[in-house]
């Protein structure tokens, strides 16, 4: 059964779960969830190379990069400046224009720097990037965003890594009623597959996650969890759910029962 | 001469490529992106572009993020 | 990826999700949603036939009994007598001693009365029925018809056709606790896709439901979003979810960043 | 002879069985159950029973339900 | 400001509170608690004296009887029989006719057997008690125990001690829906003052608690909040809340703005 | 019994409830809820004169500003520019440096603009303005207004008028353990006595409302219930509530059980 | 002679009656309830009633509860 | 001549102050505050200042709000 597919910047990607490459315990596990994930989007992160370590296993010998894209961030920046220099980095590591971009304004919490993301957000638009901006779920902020020509709208669900699941159902559901021309992705948060579901079900567009993955148990099982989360979710979402009631409906007719 | 590669100094020899720089450290450069002095370098620049003494470069690569 | 098998009385069923066939828009839509909930068991009542309605479709004419098992209920009985004289005839038309047991104690709420359904319990078990009996998250009532010798024990999540969820999260967690011997399958109440997966990810066995599929805008959809969602909700489980925290976690390393 | 089917009083053959009462009122004998005077009938016994003036029948069969 | 009073058994007390007197640090704090609680009514327990132990202090002389009237309870009690016979004795100890049922069922959440408690409250209401069961919240049973002449029906919000607050708020509502001529009294689970004005908001009829007051780090402060969240729920359940809404709706007026 | 006071820069207020004066059926009523209320705030918007209506009762012949400090908003302002100009204007007519500062970002949510936020934040100041910034709970956004020198912190626990109570407690609880310097006050979304209950409970300096007042049935009444809920909610704060268990614990002893 | 109190065998002169008991256990009548071979003994009988040899007594009293 | 009151245009008396605007408008100063030309204009400066063609005034108070 179709449960559409996620089109940023004019691009369709047959997932609606994109997944992260950090805090795998190694990079086989990594690729097995990747693939368990069926997501055809990863983010990857943007480091110096460590002199002191030559050679050895690098991240991208793990990934098919064939069947999924690449998602540069700009995790770790803490200014406008920061984020586009990396993301320019990412850029020419990866050949692609997509980035994910981050400008953090806490380091306890990892909560974003909205107007240092919205400079950024308007510097690299204009040097043809498709930004998709990891902000929270302030509407003002999610409109000046996509004004400033972002690809798409990524609220929090939750701090980063923090697994409760979105927190501000109320805001999602008005972020959702205001901003339809580009997707809105939820990206954080999400500790389990029904939190992955509920997104899904308020009408989002599409999810990102890692450390919910990465962080599991059983990374690979928790991946394949994900990406039937997100579909029963979005099929949930199209299908209509029932109203909510108080009291009872019968399912079983009342007529005809033997007394 | 001195270059500072990804924050710290370092002896090269004198008029060698960012390539060249590349191969020494094996590092194939279909992995990696350079920043030098501040600006990217983009990848068909890094035979011709030759390092000169006090040149700050970067060296980075994709790790795993999310 | 295998979410394992229910097992009840000692043979296992494919599917941990059993729907029902009840107050669906026809015949046909009935039978391409139970396809798409990939359910290995449905529930249907037992009822007077109308002999003014000579003919016509019959309920079984849609079902593929020989792919899915025939879960009669005593949906819409009062006393124990009833649902017991309800079940005996269940059994002589579906020809197995399988029985929903339901003996109803409020008609607003069609909450079960479980003074009578341990005494229906009691005399099905008897007879050799394999008794799967509806009722509330009563702990006590719970661990009474587990040693009556129900083959299942079944609390619902919400009023029969609410569409709210798990109302009470706290008591099926202790529910589960304790009731170890026979399988906990969630009985009527579920709504959307996350209410299954979060009734799995707590670790039940089943799940068992009518209106929410049967009700939904598009049914087929929302049966197959209910079959995700149990798959999901149960892999979520397997798979050990992260903790949960106030604060973040860094996805993506915190060395190497550029400055 | 009069018969009371799912609590209706009804005329019927004297001695009829119930597969022949089932006959007559197109019901195929393997879709439906029958209690006979509050008891259960064995599908077997359909074509042994005959009926009694003032037997209680009830015919039921599965319907949807959850 | 009036909250009306708490009848029972056409007794009305002033205060709609009811605390218990056990897991206080000493008999002090507990004095000065339930004074600052306000409450008129607290709950006792029945034990054997302890013979080991010759004079000491006395519970009777921390509680001023003649401004609260004492509750007998049936705690620890597993069977109808103990129940009755701890509530005659309670009766004898304290030459009055209430009795707070308890009849347990399960020995890890301390959850009532509703089928014991029903067979205590016949047999207790024949010999001229007025009953105030503890039980959960199965409105078929409270229906029950009404019909067997309970003076109050009293559900508890979650585990005894558990902290937890109302669990199922849809259940309270039903059960408050359909309970009308006998008062509602929440028993168990409260853990703060939220707790308590969620419930009275609900429409309860009043609060009995110990541990969330007891057990806190400073009892008799818990004690003044307890007092006062029960009249400002009780006070709010009267007043009529506004309707929850998604959106905004202005409370300065749009007009004569300065622009 | 004490729950301190609410002081804001230097200067301390009896109670830590703050209301509006709109939306009242009369400024009757408005007048007896604001003393039900306790309150020793109330804000007051600043409009235009109506010149087509000479004459007339007027706001301020209604509250008695010997027991009550006025607080004018800047409600209704959009640009940081007509909030200073407005800014201005109350304080000419109200003869004090104090300042509700909005700066309305979205016309259906009333969503705060951060931006403008800051920048009308950082010229008042300048003036010598109080100024109390009505925001979100963007922790971020939050630290920048008190280094811009804010008095305090206004989070909204959900939209103006919407009565939905607080919708993102992590968040307010993140805010709280970071913003230590200046008083956090809860501004706008609390529709009965438990929200407010809770976001004192989470330990909130103080709470400001008014359609939760004003658009009840009786506002008398539930400005009574809010007085009481918020201290009691700052009561139990104070008093250290018992941690959440998921079972029991006896609140009797179980020793001396008569058996 | 010997009764049981509480659960314990314990030594008693003849005839005392219950009230006796108490006094010599230094209880104050008022605080306590007695269960004498099962059933309650009201207080006005306290005074009246000797205990007999094999007598099972439960001497009760209030604590702290909820 | 003419001043813009509260946005409309509006005929007042040549070298009128504008506290005596106010009183022909019935508006205790006390109660209002003004914006002239969007400036604000200090209280004590009501009875001096006098108006011009013109001025935009803008004349405001306190309603109820949250």
């Amino acid at each position: 059964m179709q449960t559409g597919t996620l089109t940023i910047a004019g691009r369709s990607y047959p997932s609606r779960l994109i997944v992260g490459t950090g805090k795998y315990p190694d990079f086989d596990i990594m690729r097995r969830a990747i693939e368990a994930s069926g997501a055809s989007m990863v983010t990857v992160a943007v480091r110096r190379v460590d002199l002191s370590r030559r050679g050895g296993e690098s991240l991208l010998d793990f990934i098919d990069t064939t069947r999924v894209t690449l998602l540069p961030n700009t995790a770790g920046c803490y200014t406008a400046d920061e984020a586009v220099r990396t993301a320019r980095l990412g850029r020419e590591a990866g050949l692609s224009d997509l980035v994910k971009l981050e400008v953090i304004g806490d380091e306890k919490t990892l909560f974003p720097d909205n107007e240092g993301l919205l400079q950024a957000t308007r510097i690299l638009v204009k040097e043809g990037f498709t930004v998709l901006p990891y902000t929270n779920d302030d509407l003002v902020v999610a409109k000046r965003l996509r004004d400033a020509g972002a690809a798409a709208v990524m609220p929090l669900a939750a701090p980063i890594g923090s697994g409760l699941g979105i927190q501000n159902p109320a805001n999602l559901r008005i972020l959702l009623e205001e901003i339809r021309d580009v997707p809105v992705i939820v990206d954080a948060g999400v500790g389990t597959a029904s939190d992955a579901a509920i997104v899904m079900e308020t009408g989002a567009d599409g999810v990102l996650m890692n450390t919910g993955i990465a962080g599991a148990d059983d990374p690979v099982k928790m991946a394949r969890a994900m990406q039937l989360a997100v579909q029963a979710g979005r099929l949930a979402f199209e299908a209509g759910r029932i109203p909510k009631k108080l009291h009872a409906r019968a399912s079983s007719p009342l007529e005809g029962i033997v007394r | 001469m001195t270059i500072v590669l990804n924050g710290e100094d370092r002896e090269a020899p004198p008029d060698i490529t960012v390539l060249a720089l590349l191969e020494t450290l094996d590092y194939a450069p279909g992995r990696v992106a350079v920043e030098l002095n501040g600006d990217v370098l983009r990848r068909v620049d890094f035979g011709r572009r030759t390092l000169r003494d006090g040149d700050r470069i970067e060296l980075v690569q994709f790790v795993g993020g999310g």
